[in-house]
This record gives structure tokens, C-alpha cells and sequence, in this order.
């Protein structure tokens, strides 16, 4: 992969090594070095992007702080009396099922939206003819726009329709923990279930994952493609050899980005959602996300509970982090060494 | 095991502009041909026509037949993968996977064709393209590297392991020594010598004695002025080509007195 | 502070009542609703209630249309809506009556200054914008012991659509009709300008963060703010549960509705004293028959639980609501008894 | 720029030009054509992308026709009664306003994000050392990842600290119409102004952006890179002729998808924008947005208001789609012809 | 305007690699060095070590010292940008900018040195560098269609055409007439030999006789087995090279007994 980043590290075998650090012109008397003028815009852009960089982290560090800032009283309530925490058993046994049913509408969404992202990608890349690409280009975009609420609308509508299909799920997978009936046999009446909100989810990380993925497909160097096709490969066989590979990172981050974006969406899990206690059936009423609890919850929150529900927050960002960082060290860890 | 080819009025297009202008040519199978003529006269674009690498290109186009074996490759139906796997190729510029250790470069083409690779079939596959493009001594203890990390004419002579590892009726090479010193030179000479015997090959060069050296037959493209499609000039014997053309043209740019 | 999501498995129950009841609503109940449904089903193992707070708005629409077993609303159903609710629930039409009662707080935040009595005269000018200085003479008027600085007022609505908005912009139509001009709606009038924000909380907090500002909200949300006192006749009168209670027994019943139907004409002009003229009724939805008995058992124990003494006060605990008056909960239980199998 | 596409389309002037279509091998009779085996991968592939093409097509029709179906009542009140619409003037002087308020926070938003994450995405790519890159990608991860309820909150609390700063900004600049005090002379007490939530906006796209334009830098060919420097070129003048040309399309999709993103963000608008009537004026309260208007009044809409705000989320899939087409048109025009 | 280049005990890593080991070579001002030798044996290394180009692998290293005019261009405080400005280099790899016309890829260099140029001085130089490229006549109707729509020789042309745009005072060549057909490649020794009477130029080649015809001097790498570093065998008089070298390897390899 070409990564380009001048500074270089010393080779550990090259003691005497140098870098690239200093800013002064060789002092060659009677040359061209009148032209090594004070190049503004490099200082300036050396100078923007770290301001950038840096006001990024500030930003960060910013509304970490603030969550913190505002999860003390739960911190305190924890510590001297658990039993004030919503829930009566403690901070921890309020917020695991939350973990729990956000990790798993965040990884269903994924699940479901990845493969078709990048199926939809390749497809505008290196399949549609020449002038049905951009159309999707615009569709994308546009699904891209539609406000949450309107997909929670939508989701409303569409889970009134899931009912019977959640049915015949739990008549014929009912075996599999994820798809069993409720207590009493059926299924959620109103299609109102985990399963349905993230699938509202996958269709909402949709957009995000198949834009940055098609960009970066779109980018595949030509020499590889050919290379790939003189063997005798296929199209299929040709986005394996080369245009897979090369995208690997693109996926990656496109992949967290969409990570992110399903583990932070609040208002179409809050209306479509009929929280509940966590369940492992996917297709009865039951679970509920972080962000949902929030927006469900902070209207009529105050005090302590407002308190408890930003620690909420706070948690998610944890795990986002974690999430993150185990995700890229698998990557790394599968890449060929040296590339 | 190999194939002959004829290419009959075959004219090559870059969206409008045609690059070349009918061509004529008939390489029968088990013999070198090489193609020489001045940069620009459109020797990469007749090459690319014969495995159907030229309609890759956004725009590009053909008009004319290639047959192989009889069969025109153009025809309705023909499958370009099917012609691919067929008649391997060495392109200009070297583009290994950077992606790939080197033994996953030398493989990638025969893992393609679905065959089933034991691992020592593998490993005795990977030696002998190797061996057979020169390049074995300088990578066996970096089998498991990537390609990217080579120097430019090890990056060549890995293409062409990676093309002859599959074993093609065909193999198109395109100016395949460009970067290569002269001993590395001569072994891929050689190596074109003992694939003859099996195998029909084209190749681009500009290097004359080159031409003279490997190839039976020789093909003289040239252009005739910029903006003009490339033209075959001659196409004979590579020793008539060399000693006694039939066209001025060829005879001046032999001789280099040419522009 | 609600239930959560995590909620506690049912301890045991005391009856044999079994299956599902779907309420949809008013958000507002939600915090009262959590209260119930663990209670209640608590005390019926066999009941789960599952209530969605979309809003009153598609709480109506939802139950009209069949879809919900009882609804939440906080204002009363229209005329069309009674009508509609006639389609629904058979000839006796749809029942209605109040769950709570939910004082509207009008809250301020001015340093130095600790108590606030108002008129509604005065209030609806601050609201729509004509007063805009704390030092203004109308409010001097009110509080002439008061030490009332030079300071902007901020006057905060709320942005969205709430039933809030609407109570309390029919009381100051009611009390102060010269002034407030406005149409009545759950949207705060546009055209007066001010700070708007989402929700109580929202309402909350920007007055707790603004000096100078002034806000109304639900009572049970204020915490640590002021709030005014509303003049009601002659007097000052501080927010109290009894005091809005008081409100609820002196208004009149929506005239020309079934003897099932308990929709109140609040009488925010009400002189009497000691009441609370800005409050909220919040609404139960529930159908004068059901198809089946066993809903018919559920949904009347169900509401009763709901007005009952227990009910009141565990929703007063959680919801910060006034509890309804003895009276009025025998009213409400003798239409509840009325809930029958449909034929 | 490589884009291959190999359904190639007929030169012109090239009459009898072939193109690859078919699926037959050549009938070429003693050779290894037994190793034209039917290629499952690749038929798998082809269906499977043109399915997700097709899939997404058939999800944007359905959340277009939700929207229509829906918006029916509207356009037949609009043409019987417009009085009865909100406002009492018909739907467009209803929509008009929030159109603009929705443009302009949008603009704003990318205004600010875009350079700002260009920026951070040159600075990971191509200026922070080695070890410190990922470490940013984590950071901009994150960001996607807060919920934007919590994004709202947390422009409460900055609302609050923004106020000098618009006060400041009303008396020197005032004479910009978009920095005027209001009416009475003074600025929003609360700083929940339109800057206000744009500037959160622009936080909460800034993740979007610079993901995607970092994977592009970041696959910048080498040897365009090591050409720009070998030519003398600063960093800055590398990124000028290498990074920047390659990465044009990226940069693109990137903007257009953090548009989508601002122009559809509720929650975090919702809560921090104090909405009014239209005003030119960003730093007294006033204005509103698409979304934002959805969402705070769709829980106690019912009847007509309900199909009147989901009409007004059809206006804005309308706006996202013209301005994608405009943005995408215009960026065509201006790019090398033929590459 | 030219510069000489001492270059003292250098070794070049690739990580923890030692490409290449203890290299002392002094190059004289207005002058061609040829750089032969096998195919990985460091060429390219050494080179682009000369214009800190190296550097820019990730990973990659120097130490030891290159003093250009005495001044260390690895010394503390020496900016990098400024030493490729005076040194211009031509890559083994073609590489024009995709996304610029023909005549932008020619001018890229020159715009960089902020030098305001007037429209006509533009085509003037323009035309001039194409021409000293031998590739006026072929593109001089399309000098603003994009680089990349040329054949392989083209543009290594126009990159060559875009080093001397720039007139750098040394200009290193990396394999500059592997893609060439014999009559470029006399022109650009032309070309190469008009150069010398301003400019330093340093060539890597792996044509024998090139550097017979080009070169004032010639340095011969060779690499004693894969893994193991280049060496610098010898560095003298071409002349002395190609017919009475010192050592006994640079005579194998000249005549062809190698390997
Ligand atoms: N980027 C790299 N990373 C690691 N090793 C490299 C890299 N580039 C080159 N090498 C190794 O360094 C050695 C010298 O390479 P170099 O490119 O200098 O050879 P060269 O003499 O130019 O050969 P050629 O004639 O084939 O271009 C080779 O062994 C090569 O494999
Ligand atoms: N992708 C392309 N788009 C448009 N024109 C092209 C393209 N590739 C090559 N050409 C043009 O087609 C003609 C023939 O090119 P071709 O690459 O076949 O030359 P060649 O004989 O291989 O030259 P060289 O020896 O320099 O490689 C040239 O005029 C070239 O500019
Ligand atoms: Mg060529
Ligand atoms: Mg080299």
C-alpha cells in the first residue's frame, strides 16, 4: 500500500541515519538559492493542519470531558448508594443489557448493510454500464439525506408489514435462540422489534459504507486491474485479486464509519424500537440501544437520571473505542506483513 | 498445444482515433515473432488486441477479425476470459500485486484456472517460473514477501514468471527486457527459445539485435505522421527483415537512418 | 426518574387475568405509565402492558383506528374525534377521563430575586414579547417589595408541539384574552419571537442557564428553579398538588358528551381561591365495549389500578402529578364499571 | 482517472466493432477448454451486485412512495383549502422558510467542515508521524460514533459559553446582515442560535468527511507522489499536484455525503436551535429546519399535520437530490476533459 | 551552474535491509556518469540517494555523506525540497501526472519555482523541452489532452521533457531509454550530451553500449548474492571500463561471463 509520509524513522541498522527535519537552504554560495524563498503556503498549511489536528482532539477531548463532567452524580450515587440508580441494583446492572442490545442492532446492522455495500459499490464500479453509475451515485447521496425521523417513520410503517414474515420465522427457525417466540407462543404484534430497527439501521450505515467504498474501488490502479484480467480472471476473480485487496483499508473504515453511525443513531431506534427487558429473540418486543434510552429517557430527565443517562453516553463512547481498536489490530493483524 | 494466429484487416480505435490501420498478419504457431517499429506506432495496441486487452480500456474498440486457431476472437460468443487464460501476457510496465508475496504473484494466474495445488506442486511451480524467468536466486529467501519490494527489473522478471507459470498456447510480451541487464537479458532470450517449442510467442522490442537474436519472424510497424494511424509495414523472415527488406522504410529504420 | 428498560421480573400476582394490552400516546405519561405497568403487572403476572409514546396526536388516530386497546392524550378528543370514536367503539362511543392532573409551572430564573408574583396580564406580555425588562413597570406593579434588576427577559417556549404549549396558552386566552391574541395550538405562536426549546428538559434547562430568563414547564421538572405565583382573583397563588386539583373540581364537564365521556372545560378564569388555574389534564382513551371478555376484564383493571389511590400517588411519586380528588375518582370508577362486552 | 468499466461502448467510428458480451468459449476443438469451467463465483457475483443494485433502487422508491402516499392529504388541501395548511397560508410560504433555514445550516456546516477535515486528512496521511495517525483515525471514529442526542446536549452546555462570543461578533461586525443584533439590539441570551447548531452540525459531519478523503490520500499513487517531490515540490506542493487531483472525486462524495448528513440531522438540531421565523441574522434565535420542524412536532401531529410534515421531508429528498445533481454537474465541468 | 558530487562511505537500508554498502565515488561538475551493472544490485538505490528520494520510502535510511559542492546534503539543516530543486530526476517507472495536460506535466516543475511565466515563454519552453525530448512532433496537436493517453515511450519522453523543463543543475537518469525505439534513444543521447555542458548528469543504464557512447565515467555495482548488499566494484574512465578494467568482475560482466 502506498503510504506516503515523508518523515521517515531511523533504520535501527543505520546508527548515523538522518531525517528529513531541518528548514535551512544548503549553504552553496553562488547558486539558484535565491529561489529556496519563505514558501508560504507550505508554512501555512503545515500550520493549518496541525491546528486542525490538534482542534480535532480538542474537540474530542471537549465533549469527553463533558460527559464525564456530567456523570460524577451517578459516579457518587454508585458509590454511596447504588440502590438510587435507575433500576435499584446499580449502574452496571442498568447498563449491560444496554451494551448488550446496542452491540447487537450495531453488529446486525453491519452484518446486513456491509455485504450489501459493497456489492452495491462494486456494482456502480466495475459493473453497471457507464451511465447507470452516477444514478446510483445520486441515490446513495440520497439516502444519505433522509432525515432519521422520516426513516423511523418509515420504519413504523415497515414493521407493521414485518409481522407476518417475523411469524414464519419463529414458526420455522423458532429453534434458533435469536428467532424464538415470546413466552406465550407468538410474536411481536406490532413488528416493532430489534430485528426491525436494525434493519431500518443497516439501510441508514447503507449509504456511508457504499459511498466511501465506491471511491475507493473507483481509485483500484489500472495496472492491477489489467493485471488480473491478462490471467484470465473474471470480473469476479479480477475484484479479488485487485480491487479487494487494495480497498482492504477503504472497507475497514468505511466498515467503522458505519459502525459508528449504528451505534449512534437515536431517533429511528427510539421510535421504531418497543423497548423492553433484554431478551435474545430478536423478533419479539424487548432489548433497547444506549442512544435510544437516551432520547427515550432525557425529556423527562432531570437530576440524577439526566446524570445517569449521560454516563450512559459515556459508556458508549468506551465502547465505541474499544470496538474500534480491536477491529483494526484483527486487520492488521491479517494483512500480509511488510505491505 | 499452441495456437496460430491470423489477424486480418484489423483496424484498433481509442475512441475516435484510430491508433492503427489495417493490419494483415499471419504467426503460426510454434515460432517468436517480434514486433519493432518507432515509440508511438502502435505496437502495445496490436499486442493488446490479440488476448482482448485493448477493449479494457474506457472507449476503446476494434474493428477487424483475429482468428486462433480459426476461431475469431471477436466473434459473437466468444468469452474474452476464455481467450485470456489461453494467451498469457507481459506488459510494458511491470504491475506485479502489491498486495501478494512474490510466490502468491507467481501463482496467482494458476490459482485462477481452479486448479487444485498441492503444497510441494506449488513449490516446485513457483521455483521452476522462476528459475525459468531468472529471478529465483535473487528472491528464494524472500518467497513470502511482496512483490512491491523489488528493484524495477526484478519487478519484470517477476511478470514474466508469473506469466509463463501458467503455461499459455500464447504469450504476448511487451518489450519484456526493458529494464533488464544483460545477463538477465539473455535468460529470458533463452528462455523465449525453449518456450518456442511449445508455445507461439510475440514479443516488442526495441532492440534490434534482440529481434534478431529471438525472433523467426518479424513485423515493422511505423507511423507516418502524428495524429496518422500506425501502419504494418512489413512483415517477413526476421533474416530478410534484417538483411534485405523489401520496403525502404523498413531498410531506413534498421539502419537508423530514419526521421 | 422512570423504569428501565431493564425492568424487574414480576414478583408473583394475585389474578388470573392473562395477555397483552397496547396503549399508544401522549409522551408525557410515559413516566407516570412506566410507574403503572410495573405495579400493575406486578399484581397480574399474566398482564403485560406495552405502551408507545408516539404522542397524543397519533395516540388518538391509533386507537380510533382500532389499533390500541386505550390511548393517552393530553387534551380531550374533538367533536370529530367523538364521532369517529362512535365508529370504533360502538354506539356509546369512545370513554374519556382524566389520569392526572399535572401542574404547569411558570419558572424564572433572575438573580436576587427569589419569589415572582404575576398576573396574567402581565405574564401573556412577557411571553408574547411587549415586556421585555425585568425592571418594567407591570411587573413592579406585582411585586412592589421586590428588588427587580435591569435585565433582559428571555422568555423561553417550548419548540415542539406539547400539550404543555396548549394548556398553558389556553389559560393566558382564558385569564388574559386582551392580551393574548394568539390562535390556541399545542405550537407556541411564532409571531411572539423568544427562545423556543425541545421538551421540558429543554425548557428546563435553558432557564436554569440564562439569567434573566423565564420559562413554563412541567411542575415536576423544576427542581431547584422559582417559580411564580399566578394571580387568581385577588390573590397570589403558589403551585401546590392541591391546588391544582382544586382547578379540576371547579371546571365544568365538556357539555353535550355521553355520560361516559369525562372531557373537562378547565375554568382557567376560575376566581376560586387557593387554586391553580395552569395545569395539564392528562386523558385515558378506552372504548365503551371490547370484543371479547377477557379484555374487557383487563382493560377494567387496568384502568382502575390506574385511578386508584395507589395508582395516583405512585404516579405523583415518579410523574410529580397532583393526584385526582376523591370525587372525581368515583366518577371515573362508575365509567370504568360500564366497560362491556360488545353485543 | 483508472475507471474500468469493461463493458466497453462502440468507438464511434469504429462500425464493426465488437464488444464482450457473450459467454461461449471459442469453439476451438483440441485445446484446454475443459478448463472453462462454468464459473459459479463469477455468476454468483454478477447476480448478487446487480440484486443489491436493484435492492437499493427498490428501497428509495419505497421510502419515495411512504413519502407520497403520505403526503396526498397535504396536496389535496393545498388545492382545496391552502388556509387550512399550518400557517393558514398554504404550503409553500408553510415550506419556504424551513428550506432556508435548512440550506443555510447546511452550508454553513460544510463550510466550516469541509476544509477543517481536508486538513485533518492531510495531516493523518501525509504529516503526522507514523505512530500518531492511527491514533487520530480513532478519534475521528469516536466522533462518528456519539449519538447525536449527546451531540445535542453537549451543544446545550456550549450554546451557554457562545453568547459573548455572538455579542462580540454583533458589535463589530453587526453591519454583516448574518451577524445583525436582533430587533431590541442584543444578541440570543441563550446562544441556541442558528450558528450555533451549525457549528455542532459541522462537528458531527466532520467525521464523515475526513474518513473518506483520508482513505483516498492515503491511496495516492507513489510514484505520483515521489514525482512532485522529486520536481522540488514542497509537502504542500506534492499534496497540490498529487494528492489533491487524485483525490478530486473523493473529495466530492465526501462533501456530498456530510451534506446528506447535515441536511437530515434531527435530533442534535432539535434540540439546540431555539426555532423561529425566518431572520438573516445567525446569532439571535430564530429560523428552523427541515428535520428539526419533523421532529419536534411529529409526536403530537396527527390527521393532516402528519401528512404535512412528511410532505415537508418529501421537499427536502427533493433539495438533496438538486443539489447532488448541481454540485456533481458543476464539478464535472470544471475537471481535465478526458482523464 | 553545475555541481560536483562527492559521495563518502555511503550505506543505504530499506528497513533493516543493507541495500547497499560503503559507496566513495566523486562526481566531476559538467559531466555523464554511467551506473551499470545487474539487475538489484542497487542502481536505483544509489541514485535516488543523490536527490534524498530515498527517503521517501517508509522505512528507509542513509548514513554516510553526499556533498554536493562540499555541502553535506544530509547535514542537519538542509531542506530537502531545496536539494531536489537543483536536482532533477528522471524515474525508472514512467510517472506523468494523470490528471494534468501534456503541456502542464512539462511546466509542473517550473511553476513550483513560483517563476512567473508569461503565455508565449510557456510554449516557448514547452516546445523547447519537448523537443530536447524528441517527442515535439508526435504531441504538438494535443498538448492539452491528459499525459496518460500516451504509448509507454511517450511518456517516459515527456517525463524527461518535464526533468529539463526545470534545468536543474545535476539530473539523475534512471534507465531514461528502456521504453525507447533506437532513434528516440539517439536523441536523447543527443540530448544527453548537449546537457553536459551546463549540467551534471548521472545515468543508470543498462545498455553497454549507451554508457560506451554516453559517458565520461562509469560506476560498476554488482551484488555478491541475494541478501547481501551492493558494492560499488569500480568507478573509472568509461574508456577504462569497457576495455581494461581493474578488477576481474567489472571485465566478466562487461564481456558477458557473468553468472
Ligand atoms: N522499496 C524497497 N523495499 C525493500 N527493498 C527494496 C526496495 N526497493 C528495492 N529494494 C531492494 O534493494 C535492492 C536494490 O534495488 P534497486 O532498485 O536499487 O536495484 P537496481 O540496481 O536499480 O535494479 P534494476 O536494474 O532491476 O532496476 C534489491 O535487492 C531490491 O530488492
Ligand atoms: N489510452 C490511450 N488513449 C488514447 N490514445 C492512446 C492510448 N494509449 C496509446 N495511445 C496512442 O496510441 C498510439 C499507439 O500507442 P502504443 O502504446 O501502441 O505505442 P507503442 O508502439 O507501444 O509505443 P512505445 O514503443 O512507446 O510503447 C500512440 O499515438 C499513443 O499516443
Ligand atoms: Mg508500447
Ligand atoms: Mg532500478
Amino acid at each position: 500500500m502506498p503510504i506516503s509520509t515523508e518523515t521517515t524513522e531511523p533504520g535501527p541498522t543505520g546508527p548515523g541515519s538522518t531525517s528529513e527535519s531541518g528548514q535551512k537552504p544548503p549553504q552553496s554560495p553562488a547558486s539558484r538559492q535565491q529561489k529556496a524563498v519563505v514558501r508560504p503556503g507550505d508554512r501555512i498549511f503545515s500550520a493549518a493542519t496541525l491546528i486542525a489536528g490538534i482542534l480535532i482532539l480538542v474537540i474530542l477531548a471537549g465533549v469527553a470531558l463533558f460527559l464525564l463532567a456530567q456523570s460524577k452524580d451517578t459516579i457518587a450515587a454508585q458509590i454511596s448508594d447504588p440502590s438510587q440508580i435507575t433500576g435499584g441494583k446499580g449502574f452496571f446492572s442498568y447498563v449491560w443489557p444496554l451494551v448488550i442490545g446496542t452491540l447487537i442492532s450495531a453488529a446486525i446492522a453491519l452484518l446486513v448493510a456491509t455485504p450489501f455495500a459493497l456489492g452495491i459499490a462494486l456494482f456502480t464500479t466495475h459493473m453497471a454500464p457507464r451511465r447507470l453509475a452516477p444514478m446510483l451515485g445520486y441515490v446513495i447521496d440520497l439516502l444519505a439525506a433522509i432525515p432519521s425521523v422520516v426513516y423511523g417513520l418509515w420504519g413504523i410503517a415497515l414493521a407493521g408489514n414485518l409481522t407476518g414474515f417475523y411469524l414464519w420465522l419463529s414458526t420455522w427457525f423458532g429453534w434458533i435462540p435469536i428467532f424464538a417466540p415470546g413466552a406465550d407462543g407468538s410474536v411481536s404484534q406490532t413488528g416493532r422489534t430489534m430485528l426491525t430497527a436494525s434493519l431500518v439501521l443497516s439501510i441508514m450505515i447503507l449509504p456511508i459504507i457504499t459511498s466511501l467504498t465506491r471511491e475507493i474501488f473507483l481509485q483500484t490502479p489500472r495496472l492491477q486491474e489489467e493485471a488480473a484480467l491478462a490471467l484470465g480472471a473474471t470480473r469476479w476473480e479480477m475484484i479479488r485479486m485487485a480491487v479487494l485487496p487494495f480497498g482492504k483499508s477503504g472497507i475497514v473504515s468505511a466498515t467503522m464509519l458505519g459502525l459508528g453511525r449504528a451505534l449512534g443513531e437515536t431517533m429511528a431506534v427510539a421510535m421504531i424500537l418497543s423497548p423492553g427487558v433484554l431478551t435474545a429473540s430478536l423478533v419479539v418486543s424487548g432489548n433497547q440501544t444506549i442512544a435510544s434510552e437516551i432520547a427515550q429517557n432525557f425529556p423527562e430527565a432531570a437530576g440524577l437520571r439526566l446524570s445517569e443517562l449521560i454516563t450512559v453516553g459515556l459508556v458508549l463512547f468506551v465502547i465505541t473505542l474499544l470496538v474500534n481498536m480491536g477491529a483494526r489490530a484483527i486487520v492488521a493483524r491479517t494483512s500480509v506483513k511488510g505491505s | 498445444m499452441s495456437k496460430q494466429i491470423d489477424i486480418k484487416d484489423l483496424d484498433i480505435f481509442y475512441g475516435d482515433f484510430r491508433a492503427v490501420d489495417g493490419v494483415e498478419m499471419q504467426i503460426k504457431p510454434r515460432s517468436v515473432t517480434a514486433f519493432i517499429g518507432p515509440s508511438g506506432c502502435g505496437k502495445s495496441t496490436v499486442l493488446r488486441t490479440l488476448n482482448r486487452m485493448h477493449e479494457v480500456i474506457p472507449g476503446a474498440s476494434v474493428s477487424g477479425e483475429v482468428l486462433m486457431d480459426g476461431t475469431d476472437i471477436y466473434g459473437a460468443g466468444v468469452d474474452p476470459v476464455n481467450v485470456r487464460r489461453e494467451v498469457g501476457m507481459v506488459f510494458q510496465r511491470a504491475n506485479p500485486f502489491p498486495t501478494m508475496s512474490i510466490k502468491e504473484n507467481v501463482l496467482a494466474g494458476v490459482r485462477l484456472n481452479n486448479r487444485r495445488l498441492s503444497k510441494t506442486e506449488a513449490d516446485d511451480l513457483t521455483e521452476r517460473a522462476l528459475r525459468g524467468a531468472n529471478l529465483w536466486n535473487e528472491v528464494k529467501d524472500r518467497l513470502n514477501l511482496p512483490g512491491s519490494g523489488l528493484s524495477g527489473g526484478q519487478q519484470q522478471r517477476l511478470c514474466i514468471a508469473r506469466a509463463i507459470a501458467v503455461e499459455p498456447e500464447v504469450l504476448l510480451m511487451d518489450e519484456p527486457c526493458s529494464a533488464l541487464d544483460p545477463i538477465s537479458t539473455l535468460a529470458i532470450e533463452d528462455l523465449i527459445n525453449d518456450l518456442k517449442d511449445k508455445y507461439t510467442v510475440v514479443i516488442v522490442t526495441h532492440n534490434m539485435q534482440q529481434a534478431a537474436r529471438v525472433s523467426d519472424k518479424t513485423a515493422f510497424f511505423n507511423i507516418a505522421g502524428t495524429g496518422k494511424p500506425g501502419k504494418l509495414i512489413e512483415f517477413s523472415e526476421t533474416s530478410t527483415i534484417f538483411s534485405n527488406p523489401d520496403k525502404e522504410e523498413t531498410e531506413n529504420y534498421i539502419s537508423g537512418r530514419f526521421g | 426518574g422512570g423504569q428501565s428498560a431493564t425492568g424487574e421480573e414480576a414478583s408473583g400476582g394475585n389474578s388470573d387475568l392473562q395477555g397483552t394490552l397496547t396503549g399508544i400516546g401522549a409522551s408525557s405519561q410515559k413516566a407516570a405509565m412506566d410507574a403503572w405497568t410495573a405495579d400493575f403487572t406486578s399484581q397480574n403476572s399474566g398482564v403485560t402492558v406495552n405502551y408507545s409514546p408516539d404522542g397524543s396526536g397519533a395516540g388518538r388516530e391509533q386507537f380510533l383506528a382500532g389499533n390500541a386497546q386505550f390511548a393517552g392524550s393530553d387534551a380531550h378528543l374533538d367533536d370529530d374525534e367523538v364521532k369517529a370514536g362512535e365508529e370504533a367503539c360502538g354506539a356509546e362511543g369512545a370513554y374519556e377521563f382524566p389520569v392526572y392532573i399535572s401542574p404547569i409551572a411558570v419558572t424564572f430564573n433572575v438573580k436576587g430575586v427569589d419569589e415572582l408574583n404575576l398576573s396574567p396580564e402581565t405574564m401573556a406580555k412577557i411571553f408574547k414579547g411587549d415586556i421585555t425588562n425585568w425592571n418594567d413597570k407591570a411587573i413592579k406593579a406585582d411585586n412592589p417589595d421586590a428588588d427587580l434588576p435591569d435585565l433582559k427577559i428571555t422568555a423561553v417556549h417550548r419548540a415542539d408541539d406539547s400539550g404543555t404549549t396548549e394548556n398553558f396558552a389556553e389559560y393566558l386566552k382564558a385569564a388574559a384574552e386582551k392580551d393574548w391574541d394568539a390562535e390556541v395550538d399545542g405550537n407556541f405562536p411564532k409571531e411572539y419571537g423568544g427562545e423556543a426549546a425541545q421538551g421540558t428538559d429543554g425548557v428546563i434547562q435553558t432557564v436554569s442557564d440564562t439569567d434573566g430568563a423565564i420559562g413554563y414547564a412541567d411542575a415536576s421538572a423544576v427542581g431547584e428553579l422559582s417559580t411564580a405565583k399566578v394571580k387568581v382573583g385577588d390573590e397570589f397563588v403558589e403551585l401546590s398538588p392541591e391546588a391544582a386539583t382544586k382547578v379540576v373540581d371547579a371546571s365544568e364537564r365538556v357539555e353535550g358528551r355521553s355520560e361516559g365521556d369525562l372531557a373537562f372545560d378547565l375554568a382557567r378564569d376560575t376566581t376560586e381561591s387557593g387554586a391553580y388555574p395552569i395545569v395539564l389534564v392528562s386523558y385515558h382513551l378506552v372504548c365503551s365495549s371490547y370484543k371479547d371478555q377477557e379484555t374487557v376484564d383487563m382493560v377494567k383493571a387496568w384502568e382502575k389500578f390506574v385511578v386508584s389511590e395507589e395508582g395516583q400517588k405512585s404516579a405523583a411519586d415518579s410523574a410529580g402529578s397532583a393526584p385526582l380528588s376523591d370525587d372525581l375518582r368515583k366518577q371515573i370508577e362508575e365509567v370504568i364499571d360500564s366497560i362491556k362486552v360488545e353485543g
